[in-house]
């Protein structure tokens, strides 16, 4: 199933909820209101011809002017690729957990709330790992984070 | 347990296996052995390999190639090269220190592909370790004692115009095989020097390793 | 303390003349007796230390030719003083000890180890006539003494107050108490036809031309080196049994706590062992010290580490067994095997079918 | 397995940070009932560079070197997943040489990660030999990319378009003989391994996992075909010229320790013939398309992913048109195979759990990244 087919196909049976996005620059790219990720997730994953069984990626992205959450996923069944955003101002930061569509999606939250600050609502256990255990400098990853140590890249002027 | 005629067949199998392998470990006991006893044997290095970075300076006048042009600096991934080259009076850039930082520099080459004066190279040494950190923060002149006996293919479109300088050399072809000496105190070749001498530029003040502001414009 | 001076141990007819020289100076018989025993004691302690180094010097050499690099090569021709510069190093190690440690236990246990390790060489004839004391309970003194690396293994587990540590003083008190049972049963094979449990004897009993070793007494001789040698790599805490001191799993299971001279006694232990499991194999299967040409001493010593080797090839060639599987092998496999080969050599004797 | 009556307690036992077999900077926390582990908890975070942080102020070029240490034993997977990503966003056509020594390259690297897996797992299982003979292999590996690189680890070989040197004349016979040692030195270590009772004791049926449960999880790579699910990204989602060589794709069915490793040579095989066709085939030409230093890629995104040593290694790439990326999200297979060890490793003995975590052969940069 090519990629315009997968288009197709996705346009004509998730019209409501996913819309196509055109900065994908390789695989198709949509994207979804925060409210129905998990059902559209379970969707994806138990379609008959889409079985989208294998999560590969979710990246947030801090475009200074929200937060944004990519979800990369694959099948293994169809060899089919699809990555689908969800975007979400920064004072309501909370996402639901597709922890229980894909298992595999279990640290990869736990990462985004620690290093982002977006909190996952029924995560079973967000607990800080990556950052040090005294960590109290905030959420490093967001653009406008700043920190007495932090040393700058310095600019060169072209 | 399994029926007896194959528990003898596993055992039977079992400690014909463990022989091979007993033979296999023990055919090795006669092979010479491939490691080399580093500080008598040193391994040679191939002349591509990027060990430690250096300043070249022209063959015949033996001042430096580099025509502080600052592209070095910028495409550093870790700011490991700080460049001080005020304008002097006719609009010219004089190179006033050329700081690498050693702690930081993760050797990845970049340095020598940006420069197109070929002023600067990764030699293959590799043995420059010291005592301290600040004694890896080498200086203008450090680097280009460092870099004297490197080879080098001189790729400048414009030989410098020195005075004492004739005709454009032609014979610059270096011969391709860098014979790398690499005794730990590489003592530089007698070079009359040209330029005056430069005062010693300080290592950048605070430098005392990883945690220093190099906010510098 | 007088009752077991009361019989004191006749020493063999090569070191009995120094006792006689000590009572020809006129020292009284007791203090003639101590002496003696302390002058042999300097004797085979300085003996087995020179040896226990010279094996470790070569079990990094061995396993670095097999592994294809040099082994010490920077110490002296061929690194043959390395061990010797390991010894001082370690002497001059800080003992660094854990506070919250088992004072008592932590403090005795390598000295049992060492102990332990040394005294099994009282009965251990390294040539003709070149034996301590030729006891006629040879073969059982050393089972019993080589019991005592169990106690000092679970001292040094309990001692430094270590999860690891404790584990692999478990682990070693299981392994060697299983494989003690297969390993008296072969000895036994041995002591059968020997008809006696002295070392001396043994030997004797497999004079003559190699081929009346015990090895070669078919059918049960070749399965009972077999087992025995199993049993003994068990016994010294080698690979593939050496799960008390596994690295990848326990850290270093028993000695982690122990460093400098503490840990030198353990480390020194163990290949003074591995020597003790090597010189019994060569006095019971392989003929003690008898040989055409040669000095009996030397053919020992050969045999010996000939028996060595093997125990080393074993060492840097096979993966290490678990714990269950290593008890499992023990208790299905050879036991039964070692107890069907004693009852065969039995019948077989009363038979009189040997030669 | 307690007698009645007899009280016994779990202890916890820390397994790392420090420790001889967590390749790297891991603690697992393990709670044991004597031998067996009755719980895992994996507390990472030891190694953790912000490399996402750090390349979001680089420009493109300097992102590269940036990414060697994301995975330092396939350096040069994670510098080609990065110019990949780069190139697609630009869509930039690279040379036919440059693929070529791209794919040859990344294959030795292969070759190389997988001699490591060799060692270090038969070291974790008790045999110390093999580390010695996987490395002596590697070695030779290592000089081929010294010779044309000039590193033996971080080799920042690649660049956006292309290659950063081409090779010299001596690297191809060199490379053939090379391949050719190591592919009877595999069979070697296959004789020496594969058959000895006490190795087979102690890997096969050891940490089996099922097919759903290594997709449910996202493990990916020899982890995944070795319980049976022949997904491949060379063949499944292609990229760069693999689909020109024809190699095939070993699978193993019930995923315990002995097929992930045994898994492992056979792909060593694969990669030896992979390169073998490559090296007849590399066309004339130059090694980098024309790229300038000052490389701006039009706004977009794309994620990338390539079929690294440990699994599927990906970055999920962001430009806005200025010359350094909004965001680098990078993936490592070892994240997701370090989620899976408390699913497998509970209810084993501490050797087995040991074992297990070999053959996952996690490596923690990747994970703390």
């Amino acid at each position: 199933m090519t990629k315009d087919e997968l288009k197709a196909y996705i346009e004509s049976n998730f019209s409501g909820k996913l819309t196509a996005l055109d900065t994908g620059r390789y695989d198709l790219l949509f994207e979804t209101k925060k409210g129905d990720l998990v059902e559209l997730a379970r969707a994806l994953r138990d379609d008959e011809s889409l079985k989208f069984d294998y999560l590969c990626n979710i990246g947030a992205i801090d475009t200074r002017e929200r937060f944004e959450i990519v979800y990369s996923i694959a099948s293994t069944v169809n060899l089919l690729r699809l990555d689908f955003k969800i975007a979400f101002s920064y004072d309501d930061a909370e996402v639901e957990s597709v922890q229980t569509v894909w298992p595999a999606a279990n640290w990869y939250e736990r990462e985004i709330w620690e290093l982002y600050g977006i909190d996952i609502k029924n995560h079973d256990d967000l607990k800080r790992f990556l950052l040090p255990d005294d960590w109290n400098q905030g959420h490093p990853m967001r653009k406008d984070w700043d920190a007495p140590d932090f040393v700058r890249f310095p600019e060169f002027e072209v | 347990m399994s029926d007896s005629s194959n528990v003898i067949k596993d055992i039977f199998v079992g400690l014909k296996e463990l022989i091979l392998g007993m033979g296999i470990t023990g055919k090795h006991l006669g092979r010479h052995a491939v490691t080399l006893q580093y500080p008598v044997e040193k391994m040679e290095m191939p002349e591509r390999s990027r060990g430690i970075v250096v300043l070249l300076s022209d063959k015949e006048t033996g001042g430096l190639n580099c025509t502080s042009c600052m592209l070095c600096m910028r495409a550093c991934p870790t700011a490991a090269i700080r460049i001080e080259a005020p304008r002097d009076e006719n609009k010219k850039r004089q190179l006033k220190s050329f700081v690498v930082d050693n702690t930081i520099c993760c050797f990845c080459g970049l340095c020598e592909e940006a420069c197109n004066f070929s002023a600067i190279k990764m030699a293959p040494k590799y043995e420059f370790s010291t005592w301290t950190r600040e004694e890896l923060i080498w200086d203008k002149d450090k680097l280009q004692e460092m870099g004297r006996d490197v080879d080098y293919v001189d790729t400048r479109k414009k030989k410098p115009a020195k005075a004492a300088a004739a005709a454009p050399k032609a014979d610059a072809k270096a011969e391709p095989k860098a014979e790398a000496k690499v005794e730990p105190k590489p003592e530089p070749k007698p070079e009359p020097k040209v330029e005056p001498k430069v005062e010693d530029a300080k290592p950048h003040p605070g430098a005392d390793g990883d945690s220093k502001e190099n906010e510098e414009k | 303390m007088t009752l077991a001076l009361m019989q004191p141990v006749e020493l063999s007819p090569t070191f009995l003349w120094i006792q006689h020289l000590i009572e020809a100076i006129g020292i009284g018989g007791m203090w003639s007796i101590v002496i003696t025993y302390a002058i042999l004691a300097v004797v085979t302690f300085g003996v087995l230390a020179l040896l226990a180094l010279f094996l470790v010097w070569w079990e990094r050499k061995f396993a670095g030719h097999i592994q294809q690099r040099f082994g010490p090569m920077m110490t002296g021709w061929h690194g043959w003083y390395q061990t010797i510069m390991d010894a001082v190093k370690l002497l001059q190690k800080e003992d660094i000890l854990v506070v919250t440690r088992d004072r008592m236990v932590f403090f005795w246990a390598p000295i049992i180890a060492f102990v332990a390790a040394f005294a099994a060489y009282i009965v251990i004839p390294f040539g003709n006539g070149i034996i301590v004391a030729d006891l006629n309970i040879g073969i059982l003194y050393i089972i019993a003494i080589t019991t005592f690396t169990i106690i000092s293994l679970l001292m040094a587990g309990w001692g430094s107050n270590n999860k690891y540590a404790l584990l692999g003083g478990m682990r070693s008190a299981a392994q060697v108490v299983s494989y003690e049972v297969p390993m008296v049963a072969s000895i036994l094979t041995v002591v059968l036809f020997a008809g006696s449990l002295s070392m001396v004897d043994i030997v004797d009993s497999q004079s003559g031309w190699f081929y009346n070793w015990n090895i070669f007494r078919l059918p049960f001789g070749p399965i009972a080196f077999i087992t025995y040698i199993i049993a003994a790599t068990a016994e010294a805490n080698r690979t593939p049994f050496d799960i008390p001191e596994a690295e990848q799993e326990l850290v270093a299971g028993f000695n982690i706590e122990y460093s400098g001279m503490q840990f030198a006694m353990f480390f020194l232990a163990e290949f003074v062992n591995m020597f003790t499991v090597s010189a019994i194999a060569t006095t019971l299967f392989l003929g003690g010290w008898t040989g055409v040409l040669l000095p009996s001493w030397m053919w020992f010593l050969g045999k010996t580490f000939a028996v060595v080797a093997l125990l080393m090839l074993f060492r840097w060639t096979f993966p290490r067994l678990r714990v269950d599987q290593l008890m499992e092998f023990s208790w299905k496999y050879l036991v039964p095997i070692t107890f069907a080969n004693l009852i065969l050599a039995g019948w077989m004797k009363y038979a009189g079918w040997y030669w | 397995m307690t007698e009645v009556g007899l009280r016994t307690e779990e202890f916890q036992v820390n397994m790392g940070p420090h420790h001889p077999s967590t390749h790297g900077v891991c603690r697992l926390l393990l709670t044991m009932d004597g031998e067996k582990v009755v719980k895992v908890e994996p507390y990472i975070g030891y190694l953790h560079r912000s490399i996402e942080k750090i390349c979001e102020n680089r420009t493109y070029h300097q992102c590269i070197p940036i990414l060697d240490p994301f995975e330092y034993v396939t350096a040069l997977s994670c510098n080609y997943v990065f110019a990949l990503s780069a190139e697609r966003l630009a869509q930039i056509e690279v040379p036919e040489r440059a693929e070529f020594l791209r794919v040859i390259m990344l294959e030795l690297n292969r070759i190389a990660s997988h001699l490591i897996f060799f060692g270090t797992t038969a070291m974790d299982i008790g045999a110390l030999t093999p580390f010695l003979y996987g490395l002596r292999e590697r070695e030779m590996i290592m000089d081929l990319f010294e010779m044309t690189c000039g590193q033996r680890l971080t080799y920042n070989y690649i660049r956006i378009g292309g290659v950063s040197k081409d090779i010299l004349p001596a690297f191809v016979p060199k490379c053939r003989e090379t391949i050719n040692i190591i592919k009877d030195k595999v069979d070697e270590y296959e004789a020496l391994l594969n058959g000895n009772p006490i190795w087979k004791a102690r890997t096969i049926g050891i940490g089996p996992l099922s097919g759903e449960k290594a997709i449910a999880f996202g493990a990916s790579g020899p982890i995944l075909r070795a319980s049976g699910v022949k997904y491949d990204l060379r063949r499944d989602d292609p990229y760069s010229i693999y689909d020109r060589f024809e190699f095939d794709i070993p699978t193993r069915q019930n995923g315990d320790v002995f097929d992930r490793y045994v898994l492992r040579l056979e792909e060593i095989r694969q990669s030896i013939r992979i390169i073998g066709q490559a090296l007849d085939g590399i066309p004339e030409g130059d090694f980098k398309a024309k790229v300038s230093l000052k490389f701006k890629p039009p706004a977009g995104e794309a994620y990338t992913r390539i079929e690294n040593s440990r699994g599927e290694m990906g970055v999920y790439l962001i430009s806005d048109g200025t010359e350094k990326p909004v965001r680098v999200k990078t993936r490592g297979g070892s994240y997701n195979h370090l989620q899976l060890i408390p699913e497998i490793a509970t209810d084993c003995l501490i050797a087995d759990l040991v074992a297990i975590f070999a053959s996952f052969d996690i490596i923690m940069p990747e994970v703390d990244r």
